[in-house]
């Protein structure tokens, strides 16, 4: 366990960035997103969640895939290189480092995508305990320590010091390259945070959150059920929820024309969204509420069914509040939960 | 650029004027005051600044007979403003004395029994900054 | 608010209204969350409060097509929309009854956040009925205060005022809440150099993630297919490659709702990047007051809107250049 | 970066209404009147008939300037639709402007028929406007730059 | 996806000098699509259409892109050749690299550059054609005649004879115009009422022909073919069927104090009147401004004195309604305004007086009785001064830059009749050019200087200085003698410039026809097609297209005669098949494009639609596509691009604009 000065982590930052690329999160026109570091970025560690997960540092919102150039009737194919430098995410929560592991489940077993695959490899992940959980926070429904977040490098934040321990080998190799503005610490600070905010995240209303029946099993009993046909109601169908979300995963597959070349590009799709998998004939989900139904069967029962049981939520609470007409998984949970002696 | 193509080209320059425009209808001199007191008429001017002979203008009597009443400017149908060449050959010869403004103490210098008392309000106004 | 929830019952038992549209209690002090009511049994989750900033009126086109009426509360500003509704065919008149609501200005829970107030408990201040111009807000960091004014949400500074365009009945007092001009952000932009209007909107938009959250929200993007979801300009949608493509997107939008929109600020309460979107659609209406006479879309629903309207001596594009 | 500076060859699109300005664009040209070949127009039934949507598009793509012809005013062909142009382009224009997009790169002229000389002339003193400026940069798509 | 064949013309030298046409073709093969590609000399020639024909058979085109002269020039013609070859003849685009191109840029390699990107827009924008198929309308049997002078009587007589129905609508009280106020026409000499009268009578008895004087085009709407017009009847106050054109009211009128119009102001006239003798219908009208009656209440001897008891004080303005094909525009000229003209003295002194003016001075009819006199003081002038070209070739603002052609020759008309009838009155003509290009007409002028010995003098008038004994002092130069003159006239006459009518501005709104900068209607083409407006069903006669004298404008009303008979002979018209549409499936029946659709060719219907399973009864926009011209205004006011243009889609646009950044 080592220990840094909040006022020295300009520094910290600056040497990591000379090794590799850092993204964490900044402050850009009142809004906090995890961007790439620079000498002017305002950064910012106190807002407790970031608009956006920190998912875009593994799967962009959109990226290149392969580029066409053309020239006369010649065609050829360029396939966008993969990630090759390291680089660093830091401040991420254990919600978010949660994401990552949902994410992995889909994109690292076979066929592996080898975008995320290169930089999952090639990322380092430093991620912060949660100082001051909030109401809208349930991570502990699903399984995650908030005061105890698991990846490369844990930090927690203490009075006025920043406390950093390696937890991999990857950990352990950025430690090495910024030991230098460390001195030791020992765990007693930490220990007491830890137990802070446990007894914070006590407190919260939705920390016992029950997810009693969202299983695999529940599958057509779920899907069913009229209480969706009430739920999607206020649904404008915009894609905030599935964009800020650390854990959805769906993309589109796009091309652009720039004259003599086309480039193949994938971008982040929204199940929200009315051309949500159009095909030639149409969209096999015609209304509103079938999708808006997908979304959390999808995140509480199809792949829990597919994955020994992990649900693709991970209680960051982004959602509950970011959706314009305030709806949300939680709101989805405790409507089943209300009506589930019906079934 | 030839030095009487560069006086011609200034010429047009300082008037913001386009002698090709002329169709010669003499409405110029028809209505000039001075016309009589002139050696080279005022629908001449236009000619000798498309043929590039600023040399005679600028040596002329007119130059200095022109009052500057700018009727053939406001009467000229085709917008070649004859007065307006003059002037600017005027302009010329008072720079080539190294005089690119005019200041109110100067102007006791410059007075010339021969010189119009008219021609020395509108240069002037004309070229006082 | 009990009002509200009595008129309602009597409407549903009398028949006048097949169901009420309105906003129900959320598992949180401040999510109340757009809803229907079918009986009287469940208008007991009834609420309306400081918190029910959404405008209901894009609502009615879907209910327009079902069977029997829908009552709908509309707050004043959403009047404008439902004007604007049914000039454009979208809305069918008939099939709403609208109670008209008092307002005394919406909540912006951004806003409260951003003072720093984190672990929400509980909020006192917000109810229709409260009069006090402080929230007391409970948190498991202790109590908090904040002045209400300073939590509402920027539209309600910039009131168009509390009467309602269109209504069947009015129910609840409304309080005014302007205190500024509509028009004083747009023309601090308008004073900007080229260089600091495009360093404002290049980071403004750079927030932009495409969720079409503002489009999906905005009364006047009622297109049942969007251009930005069809193929037949060719345009794109939904990714955010490259920074001219939220521009794109935003300015055309505006461009679309020009003259239409009334400025009811959906747009920019629900942007999740906090992005001042209205401020593309009132350069607009500045823009038309200034050029083709004052123009308040949705403040009836028969005058002609400004671009489907010209006058033979309307000034020409070239003013952009000479207005300076 | 390198030093050599790729000389500066604007790309400007002409939108010209069928009825005046793409015949003044044919006057311009059987009376040998020249512009810069940096111009390239297309043909349109009317001033009306051009979307918000093209220019953003040829911007996008990588104009340099977007100037847009017409009938005068009471002029068109359609009776109305260069009224209903003339507001919509104004108020695009404006937007550009707001959002920091310098006016100059845009334009409306009304040019008739029988217009040749003002075609010319209008397209010399665009394209003269598009060289001061120089390349866009401020709206476009960054693929298309190449 | 497209074969397209590309056809690049040489055009002579007129393109292949400036482009690299064989390099234009090669660069054509490159392109998506392409499957054939060649140049020739001359694609438009009947060799050059052949070569399209075969290429379409052989090589199975879908679309082709013609390289060549500007598309309103050709495009007819190689759509033609489409069609016959068996390609529809909508998937034909032409790149304009003449006008547009080679003839404007000086640079061989910018120029084929040039012609490269306007080739790929064009071949960008078929890939995305789609076949049209043009629809069919009517056509009325009828034609309207607007303007009752020289021009509009010429034209309406030749359809007449043709056997077609036409109507005239004049504005004024008779037909007859401004040939009627004539006193003498150039070169023969001739009395104009001689020569117009005849012409007069037989439009009024033809039984084919209907003329509403008194008369004006109040809308018009429809398209060529079927036009709908509103002509608005103003009200008379005299029953034209009643009045037997006696006169005696007029005589009796206690008011006479109206300046005549027909007369030019030079006298007065009664408030009830006929303008001139000759007028047809002789029938009065009442001037409701000049009249007692009208203003008073009291008077009403015109009814009281009027045996067939015509006069009706009551009669209202009448709308009548009637449909037509074609629409001939004749509304001629008047002289222009010269209060910008300080310096001719023109309103300070009643003896300068405009050429027109001293038409009706030498008219027997006139406010003299024909005699040459001034009008200050009635003396016979000794001494008169013709200044030309007033107002005329005008670069600045208060005049017309153009030549108003006929000025030379009515000049030389005045001097020759004036010295004829006064040998004694010296006849003094200050000109800038003398212009006489026509039949016998330089021959005319000659005869004016030789044979009658009217002093010519190159140079113009600086000013008119009218003088205490009552002269005009006249100062102007001569240039080839290199002196200024000054002259004491007695009368001075101007040749005032002449300017379209100033109501054409307003017709031509009404009939979308395009007008220049000096309100002259402008033509289909200026010289292959002078008759025609470029809006379909539209024809120009006389002055309204240009200056004309009276034998062009006699020769251009019968070529516009013939123009309006060929399209009433047809049965039936094919429509342009470039109009909009709206897709069922994004359209949100919103009005917006009903709004600015100038033709009402937009409604809404109920229709059942079936979006991807969702079935439901929208509200829809329907284009109707005989009334739709294909401006696009809706497509762009529609919000969803529901509304789309045939032809000119929002997606070939766009991939022109793409295929000219790229």
């Amino acid at each position: 366990m080592y220990k840094i000065a909040k006022e020295n982590l300009s520094a910290l930052f600056r040497l990591i960035a000379e090794t590799r690329e850092l993204y964490l999160p900044v402050k850009t026109a009142g809004q906090t997103n995890y961007a790439a570091w620079s000498e002017d970025a305002e950064v910012d560690l106190d807002t407790l969640k970031t608009v956006k997960s920190a998912k875009d540092a593994f799967f962009p919102q959109s990226e290149g895939l392969y580029t066409v150039k053309k020239e006369g009737k010649k065609m050829s194919v360029e396939p966008e290189g993969l990630k090759e430098q390291d680089f660093v995410v830091f401040g991420m929560k254990a919600c978010d480092v949660k994401g990552l592991e949902v994410l992995d489940n889909v994109f690292l077993s076979d066929p592996v995508d080898t975008f995320y695959a290169a930089r999952r490899e090639h990322g380092t992940v430093v991620a912060m305990a949660c100082h001051e959980p909030e109401e809208t926070c349930f991570c502990k429904v699903f399984g995650v320590d908030a005061a105890e977040p698991k990846s490369d490098v844990a930090v927690w934040t203490a009075g006025e010091d920043l406390y950093w321990k390696a937890l991999s080998e990857k950990g352990e190799a950025l430690t090495e390259a910024v030991k230098e503005l460390f001195t030791d610490a020992d765990e007693a600070a930490v220990e007491a945070e830890k137990e802070a905010i446990h007894k914070i995240l006590e407190k919260l209303p939705y920390m016992n959150l029950s997810l009693e029946g969202w299983n695999g099993d529940a599958l057509s009993e779920k899907f069913d059920s009229p209480i969706w046909e009430e739920l999607y109601k206020p649904c404008l169908a915009c894609g905030t929820c599935t964009f800020v979300c650390p854990t959805c995963q769906c993309y589109d597959i796009k091309d652009y024309s720039a004259g003599d070349t086309v480039s193949r590009y994938r971008c982040w799709d929204s199940c929200m969204y009315s051309d949500f998998t159009m095909m030639a004939h149409g969209n096999n989900r015609t209304s509103q509420m079938q999708r808006f139904r997908q979304r959390f069967m999808h995140k509480l029962v199809y792949y829990p069914a597919n994955n020994d049981g992990m649900y693709s939520c991970v209680g960051c609470g982004r959602c509950v509040e970011k959706c314009p007409q305030a709806l949300n998984i939680v709101k989805v949970i405790k409507a089943f939960q209300n009506q589930g002696g019906e079934q | 650029m030839s030095s009487e193509k560069k006086q011609a080209e200034l010429i047009k320059e300082i008037s913001g004027v386009n002698p090709l425009k002329c169709m010669k209808c003499g409405k110029c001199s028809a209505s000039c005051p001075s016309y009589n007191e002139m050696d080279i008429k005022p629908h001449q001017f236009v000619s000798y600044v498309i043929n590039e002979d600023i040399e005679s203008l600028v040596n002329s009597k007119s130059l200095w007979k022109c009052l500057s009443c700018f009727a053939c400017v406001e009467r000229c149908p085709r917008d070649v403003k004859p007065g307006k060449l003059i002037d600017a050959a005027r302009q010329i010869v008072v720079r080539q004395k190294g005089q690119n403004y005019l200041l109110a103490d100067e102007i006791p210098e410059l007075l010339d029994p021969e010189l119009p008392q008219q021609l020395l309000v509108s240069a002037f106004r004309r070229y006082r900054r | 608010m009990q009002e509200l929830i009595n008129r309602a019952k009597e409407l549903l038992a009398d028949g006048t209204v097949a169901r009420v549209l309105g906003w129900k209690g959320g598992d949180l002090p401040y999510n109340p969350e757009p809803a229907y009511f079918e009986t009287a049994e469940e208008l007991a989750d009834f609420v309306y409060n400081s918190f029910c900033g959404a405008n209901l009126s894009k609502y009615m086109i879907e209910a327009s097509k079902l069977e029997g009426k829908t009552m709908v509360c509309l707050k004043p500003c959403d009047t404008y929309s439902f004007n604007q509704l049914i000039k454009e065919h979208r809305v069918d008149r008939e099939k709403a009854y609208i109670v008209g609501v008092g307002c005394k200005g919406k909540l912006d829970i951004e806003k409260i956040k951003k003072k720093g107030v984190k672990g929400i408990e509980s909020i006192e201040g917000a109810e229709i009925t409260d009069e006090a111009d402080t929230l007391k807000i409970q948190t498991i960091y202790g109590e908090k205060s904040c002045a209400y004014a300073d939590a509402m949400l920027e539209r309600c500074h910039v009131c168009k005022g509390k009467e309602h365009m269109v209504y069947d009945e009015l129910i609840g007092d409304s309080k005014e809440t302007k205190d500024a001009d509509r028009f004083d952000e747009v023309a601090r932009i308008e004073a900007m150099s080229p260089e600091e209007k495009f360093a404002f909107f290049q980071k403004e938009l750079s927030k932009c993630i495409r969720c079409n959250a503002c489009r999906n929200a905005c009364p006047a993007c009622s297109c049942r297919k969007c251009v930005f979801d069809s193929t037949k300009f060719d345009s794109s949608q939904k990714a955010n490659v490259d920074s001219f493509e939220e521009k794109m997107f935003h300015i055309i939008r505006a461009f679309h709702v020009a003259g239409r929109c009334t400025d009811c600020g959906e747009c920019s309460r629900v942007c999740p990047q906090g992005i001042p979107l209205h401020l593309f659609n009132r350069k607009f209406i500045k823009d038309i007051d200034g050029l083709y006479g004052e123009y308040q879309a949705g403040a009836d629903t028969t005058s002609k809107a400004p671009l489907t309207n010209y006058t033979f001596e309307d000034a020409e594009p070239s003013i952009v250049g000479k207005r300076g | 970066m390198s030093l050599e500076k790729k000389e500066f060859k604007p790309k400007i699109v002409a939108f010209c209404c069928n009825w005046c300005s793409y015949a003044g664009a044919d006057l311009a040209g059987s009376s040998r009147l020249t512009y810069p070949a940096d111009v390239k127009i297309i043909r349109v039934p009317c001033s009306c008939r051009v979307n918000p949507m093209f220019i953003l598009r040829a911007f996008e793509k990588g104009a340099d300037g977007v100037i847009m012809c017409g009938c005068h005013p009471g002029d068109c062909h359609y009776s109305t639709g260069n009224f209903y142009a003339r507001r919509r382009m104004t108020l695009l224009f404006s937007m550009l402007d707001y959002i920091g997009v310098e006016n100059g790169r845009t334009r409306v002229e009304w040019v008739s028929a029988a217009e040749g000389v003002k075609f010319s002339e209008t397209m010399n003193s665009f394209v003269e406007k598009i060289y001061s400026l120089g390349e866009n940069v401020r709206l476009g798509d960054l693929r298309c730059k190449s | 996806m497209q074969r397209i064949g590309v056809f690049v013309c040489h055009c002579g030298s007129n393109i292949a000098a400036t482009v690299d046409v064989s390099k234009v073709a090669e660069m054509a093969l490159m392109e998506p699509g392409v499957v054939h590609a060649e140049d020739y000399q001359y694609m438009c020639s009947e060799a050059g259409q052949a070569k399209i024909a075969a290429a379409i058979q052989e090589k199975n085109l879908t679309g082709m892109v013609v390289c060549s002269c500007s598309p309103r020039m050709h495009e007819a013609t190689f759509r033609k050749a489409a069609e016959r070859a068996g390609l529809n003849p909508y998937m034909v685009e032409i790149a304009n690299i003449r006008e547009h191109c080679s003839w404007i840029h000086k640079d061989v390699e910018e120029a084929t550059k040039k012609a490269v990107i306007l080739m790929r827009a064009a071949i960008a924008k078929v890939n995305l054609n789609a076949p049209l198929q043009p629809g069919e309308s009517r056509v009325t049997k009828r034609a309207l005649v607007i303007g009752g002078g020289i021009a509009g009587i010429q034209t309406a007589i030749d359809i007449a004879d043709a056997g077609y129905e036409v109507d005239i609508v004049e504005k004024t009280p008779s037909i007859g115009g401004r040939m009627s106020q004539l006193d003498k026409t150039f070169p023969t000499l001739d009395c104009s009422a001689c020569i117009l009268t005849p012409k007069m009578v037989e439009a009024s008895a033809h039984e084919k022909i209907n003329i509403y004087t008194y008369s004006e085009v109040e809308k018009v709407s429809g398209f060529v073919g079927d036009f709908t017009v509103d002509i608005r009847k103003k009200a008379r106050s005299v029953d034209m069927d009643k009045c037997t054109g006696c006169g005696v009211c007029q005589e009796k009128c206690p008011s006479k104090k109206a300046p005549s119009e027909f007369n030019r102001g030079l006298n007065t006239r009664s408030a009830i009147y006929t303008p001139f003798a000759q007028a047809i219908p002789n029938v009065p009208v009442i001037d409701r401004e000049a009249c007692i009656k009208f203003k008073t209440g009291k008077c009403g001897l015109c009814a009281k004195v009027c045996q067939a008891g015509a006069v009706d004080y009551e009669q209202k303005d009448e709308i009548v309604t009637e449909k037509y094909g074609a629409i001939v525009v004749a509304t001629g000229f008047d002289t222009i305004k010269l209060d910008q003209y300080d310096e001719y003295a023109y309103s300070q002194s009643k003896d300068v007086i405009t050429s027109l003016e001293l038409e009706r001075v030498m008219n027997a009819a006139g406010p003299t009785h024909g005699h040459l006199e001034r009008l200050s003081d009635g003396k016979a002038p000794k001494e008169i001064v013709f200044i030309q070209c007033v107002g005329s070739r005008c670069s600045d603002d208060r005049g017309k830059p153009y030549c108003s052609k006929i000025c030379c020759m009515y000049t030389a008309k005045h001097a020759m009749l004036i010295r004829d009838k006064y040998p004694d009155v010296n006849v003094t003509v200050f000109y800038i050019d003398v212009r006489t290009p026509g039949k016998n007409f330089d021959e005319f002028y000659r005869r004016a200087v030789e044979q009658y010995g009217v002093n010519y003098i190159k140079g113009q008038v600086g000013k008119v200085i009218p003088q205490p004994n009552g002269k005009l002092l006249v100062q102007g130069s001569d240039l080839l003698d290199n002196k200024q003159i000054l002259k004491e006239a007695d009368m001075v006459v101007l040749a005032t410039a002449i300017e379209p009518n100033p109501d054409v501005r307003k017709i031509a709104t009404m009939l979308t026809a395009s007008i220049d900068t000096n309100n002259f209607l402008t033509e289909a083409h200026a010289k292959l097609r002078p008759v025609e407006s470029p809006t379909a069903g539209i024809f120009l006669s006389g002055v309204c297209q240009g200056p004309k004298d009276i034998p062009e404008t006699v020769a251009q009303a019968g070529a516009a005669a013939v123009k309006a008979i060929g399209l009433l002979a047809k049965d039936k018209l094919l429509t342009n098949p470039c109009t909009a549409q709206s897709d069922i499936l994004l359209c949100n029946g919103c009005s917006t494009c009903e709004n600015v659709c100038p033709y009402g060719a937009i409604t809404y219907e109920d229709k059942e639609v079936n979006d991807h399973g969702i079935r439901e009864t929208r509200r829809i926009a329907v284009v109707n596509s005989a009334l739709c011209q294909g401006c696009g205004a809706c497509t762009v006011a529609c919000p969803s691009g529901a509304m789309d243009l045939q032809g000119f889609s929002n997606r070939q646009i766009i991939a022109e604009v793409d295929a000219i950044c790229r």
